[in-house]
């Protein structure tokens, strides 16, 4: 079994509506600190299989596919055995 | 393996023992009766059961002698109190369902799935009777919007109710909004459902036919919620604030296909009986079920679809995981009932069978681990004729002088101030994150008296409004009570329409007070003589006691649901000043 | 003229589009299957709005992989009518066949209201009713409505007229106001607001009308004024 | 300045309709060997501060009060200056 983590954010070029809404959440309450924010998704998947190899080829395919839509989108991800 | 996951829960002398029952909510002379029952003391799942059968929330059992109050028939009546929805003739072979039902403690402790799931509840009663759902309404009172946690609670509560219609996509067309700060930490999230039905579709909750099996449909067992059902009846403390991880979550794209499907299953005409799994999920409908028929059933755990591994026959009864369904069929029907399921991409899990022992008996694991009466369970609640007391707030006021206030000078400013309070204030924000126009009969949108829904297919159409203001009713119950239905009549007739039955939920606070409780009667009394006044039966309910904080009780809330009937859609009239020059008259004193 | 309506898991506006081709232009209209195959009968398909999949994920995102979706991809190919609407457009956009992407409204809520749109192109199968910059009235209901694409394709669409209706009041963020976008060749058009809710007066408008009788002349003109229906 | 990465993910408990979701389509789509899917939130934010520990209370307190929602989410968070 693999454990696949996968990190979907919305590109630097495009506007991020719910990062901005964050940021003008904390800055009310007080958080003046805090510069941009960027909101993403954090994905888990378990992959029954132990290819490595194979794992990154298949886990590739769905995030191009499904996972990310890359025309807003960047992805990455990374594989721990389990 | 049985053994070994009973053996980590008390055996039932510790139950004795230790009073474990007092945490069930379940009091010494209950458990007195609950043993004799049962001929021996409960083991833990039969206890727990019991508990959640015996609540306020199931068994009514402090609510009962004031229900009693109600007018609940009438000519056009079809279905009164007691199954899922009321019902009420509309001709033509066709009838209104409605219903409206409380989420209060649930939104108090996660706002967005709390209102969510009471969404999704209530659609789940209405479609459970045969009916489609067509119009949502929600009935909300909040604490003083000044404080952050009333924010956050509001907009939280808002977005669940969208987020929950929205996807299922079932218009929300009207209710009503209030700030007051006796709501403060306990706010008030009622929701209703409306739904249209063809006479011969009717379906109730009774589990027919002996040997016949009994299907469990919808997405699998957690551990949600559990203990919802007494949680729901006990003061909202600090400790509950702890028991949070419980929280059930909605899935609203699941209940649009299970409502789908069961629609699908309803009109192919196989279903026995069918009912939706509520508060205390499987306990409850299994049992009422049952008890409907006055037969028994027989359930096999293992068969039960679960989330999460190691769940015991107690998590699996009580659990109150969102969007399933339990319904019965004859036996030569079962792949038929498959079939259309699979159509839905949803697969129905045979769980049980009807019996004539009239037990309610669970195997797990090759064990029976539950064997109770189903009668006790659903029937034998001692019901509570508690004490009741005229406070000394009201005695009070009835001695204040009403007539010596100073005259209002500014009335520009009052004007002003008047509009400017988020009770009376536009409730835009609120009703433009709902879609009100899915199904395309939205004939009129919130924002005017009541909202008005057309009958496809006809030149029929429903007028509904939700009403209630609880500083009236504090301040007489009985007037107040009166005043909430005279005023959901109002809007109903000016919409068109004439004014057909109510639903109603009762947001009270603990009626173990005396004078709580002299709240509650005296507002029934209030609704049940205007109802008789208005021919406006009252055809189902709900009630939500022990709405109290630190602070106290909040404001005796009985909201009003009412439907009315337009007989054609050329005669519905909205709120709104037409043209230059129209004459304006004022009706009434 | 045939019309196809397609039903996703979670469509919640089909029975709607259903009845507007119905009441508008009395066509034969179907509902179709997601796990259908052959699209080939049809001259124009709707892709209605709703919640297909939940919209979780992305909106749009998990419908695209459905059976339909390929026989859909194929139709458009031959040049057959399409028309997206809200959900169906997230769904087009998400499978390619429209250019862009669908971001959370700025305001972050769900909307739903009346909204004034500017039609910017009345030379679409779909708009050929209306006039230029008319202003027509067609509800909004969507959360997620804030449409993007990158310059290069902003830039495309402003140069092929692939802009066929924008918003007078932005509601969600969207560039330049967009509300409605059309392919190159122009027999795909996608569009957040519900022409299909504005119908009929008691539903508050009848603007929505003209898409459908719009899109009707076009294929009469198209297969010979002799063919009726 | 600081950067900060949080995860919020649903509680382990509480049910994930949107991991559901995905792990359906990603099975109809052919990804036979996709277990569990559990879909939580990933946010990056710079904080205007160079005090470390200082980061990490406020972070936290930003977690617990909007980030997160503790009723049924978890989070953890990490730091790295920039
Ligand atoms: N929670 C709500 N959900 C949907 N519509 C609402 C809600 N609250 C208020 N509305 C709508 O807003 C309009 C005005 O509400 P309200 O201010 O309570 O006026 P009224 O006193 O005339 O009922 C009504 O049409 C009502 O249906």
């Amino acid at each position: 079994m693999i454990k696949a983590t996968v990190y979907v954010t919305i590109k630097q070029s495009v506007l991020d509506p719910q990062g901005n809404a964050v940021q003008g959440a904390l800055h009310s309450m007080g958080f003046q600190e805090v510069g941009q924010v960027r909101v993403g998704k954090y994905m888990e998947l378990t992959l029954n299989t132990t290819d490595r190899r194979e794992a990154e080829t298949r886990l590739k395919e769905m995030c191009e596919k499904l996972l990310a839509n890359t025309v807003i989108e960047d992805y990455r991800f990374e594989l721990e055995g389990l | 393996m049985a053994q070994q996951l009973a053996a980590k829960e008390p055996t039932p002398e510790q139950i004795a023992d230790l009073q474990i029952y007092k945490e069930m909510g379940v009091t010494d002379s209950e458990y007195k009766l609950i043993c004799e029952f049962m001929g021996r003391k409960p083991n833990y799942t039969e206890i727990g059961v019991f508990s959640v059968m015996w609540s306020e929330h199931c068994a009514y059992k402090n609510s009962k002698p004031i229900l009693k109050r109600f007018p609940v028939t009438g000519p056009r009546v079809l279905m009164g109190p007691g199954e899922g929805a009321g019902i009420v003739d509309i001709g033509d072979n066709q009838a209104v369902v409605f219903k409206i039902e409380s989420h209060n403690h649930p939104s108090a402790v996660e706002p967005y799935q709390g209102a969510a799931t009471g969404v999704g509840g209530i659609i789940r009663d209405i479609f459970s009777m045969g009916a489609r759902p067509v119009a949502l309404l929600n009935s909300l009172r909040f604490g003083k919007l000044s404080s952050e946690r009333v924010k956050y609670l509001f907009e939280h509560v808002v977005s669940g109710i969208a987020g929950y219609g929205n996807c299922i996509g079932i218009p929300t067309v009207g209710g009503e909004v209030m700030f007051d700060e006796s709501y403060e930490g306990n706010p008030l999230v009622n929701a209703m459902c409306v739904g249209i039905i063809d006479h011969d579709k009717i379906q109730r909750g009774v589990a027919q036919g002996v040997g016949n099996p009994v299907f469990y449909v919808g997405p699998a067992t957690g551990r949600d919620g559990i203990h919802g059902a007494t949680f729901a009846s006990e003061d909202l403390t600090e400790e509950s604030e702890a028991k949070r991880s419980a929280v059930q979550v909605g899935d609203p794209f699941m209940e649009k296909l299970v409502m789908e499907a069961c629609l699908d299953l309803i009109n192919s005409g196989i279903v026995l009986g069918i009912q939706d799994m509520g508060a205390a999920g499987l306990t409850c409908s299994s049992a009422e079920m049952a008890s409907k028929a006055g037969n028994g059933m027989d359930l096999y755990l293992d068969e039960v679809p679960q989330r999460e591994e190691g769940m015991t026959p107690y998590e699996m009864m009580l659990s109150e995981s969102q969007e399933r369904m339990l319904f019965v069929v004859e036996p030569n029907k079962e792949e038929q009932a498959k079939a259309i399921f699979e159509r839905w991409g949803l697969t129905c899990y045979k769980v049980g069978k009807v019996t004539d022992t009239g037990r309610l008996k669970l195997y797990h694991q090759g064990d029976v681990v539950a064997d109770m009466p189903v009668k006790a369970l659903v029937d034998e609640c001692p019901v509570y004729n508690k004490p009741s007391e005229v406070p000394a707030y009201y005695e009070l006021n009835a001695s204040v002088d009403t007539v010596g206030y100073a005259e209002v000078v500014d009335l520009d400013d009052a004007l002003r101030k008047v509009l400017a309070s988020p009770t009376v204030a536009s409730k835009e924000w609120v009703y433009n994150q709902y879609d009100h126009m899915v199904r395309t009969s939205t004939a009129v949108r919130p924002g005017s008296d009541a909202a008005v829904v057309t009958v496809p297919g006809t030149r029929k159409a429903l007028a509904m409004t939700t009403d209630c203001n609880g500083r009236y009713v504090y301040l007489d119950p009985e007037v107040g009570g009166k005043i909430a239905v005279s005023e959901a009549a109002r809007n109903i007739v000016c919409s068109g329409a004439e004014p057909l039955a109510i639903t109603d939920n009762l947001n009270f606070g603990s009626p173990e007070k005396p004078d709580i409780f002299w709240q509650l009667e005296k507002a029934a009394d209030g609704i049940s003589e205007a109802c008789r006044q208005l021919d406006t039966p009252v055809i189902g309910g709900n009630v939500s006691l022990y709405n109290e904080n630190a602070k106290g009780a909040i404001y005796p809330t009985p909201v009003i649901g009412m439907v009315g009937l337009v007989q054609d859609v050329d005669h519905i009239t909205t709120q709104s000043f037409k043209a230059e020059g129209d004459v304006i008259l004022l009706l009434g004193d | 003229m045939k019309f196809a309506v397609l039903v996703f898991p979670g469509s919640n506006c089909d029975v709607d589009c259903y009845k507007a081709v119905e009441e508008t232009i009395g066509e034969s209209v179907e509902y179709v299957w997601h796990t259908e195959t052959d699209l080939s009968r049809f001259d124009c398909i709707i892709v209605p709005g709703g919640f297909s999949y939940g919209d979780y994920l992305r909106s749009g995102a998990i419908a695209r992989f459905a059976p339909v979706m390929n026989a859909l991809v194929k139709e458009a190919e031959a040049g057959k009518y399409i028309l997206g609407i809200c959900n169906g457009f997230q769904i087009l956009l998400e499978s390619g066949l429209l250019p862009g992407a669908m971001l959370r409204n700025q305001s972050l809520k769900f909307r739903c209201h009346s909204s004034n749109l500017v039609v910017e192109n009345n030379q679409t199968p779909f708009t050929r009713d209306y006039a230029a910059k008319e202003v027509i009235d067609i509800p909004i209901a969507h959360g997620e409505g804030n449409y993007f694409c990158d310059e290069a394709t902003l830039e495309e669409l402003k140069a092929n007229q692939q802009i066929v209706f924008t918003y007078e009041t932005n509601p969600n963020g969207s560039l330049l106001d967009i509300a409605g976008i059309c392919n190159r060749e122009g027999n795909i058009v996608g569009m957040m607001p519900h022409p299909e809710r504005a119908v009929n007066q008691i539903l508050g408008s009848e603007d929505g009308k003209r898409m459908f009788t719009s899109i009707l002349k076009t294929w009469r003109e198209k297969h010979g004024a002799a063919v009726s229906s």
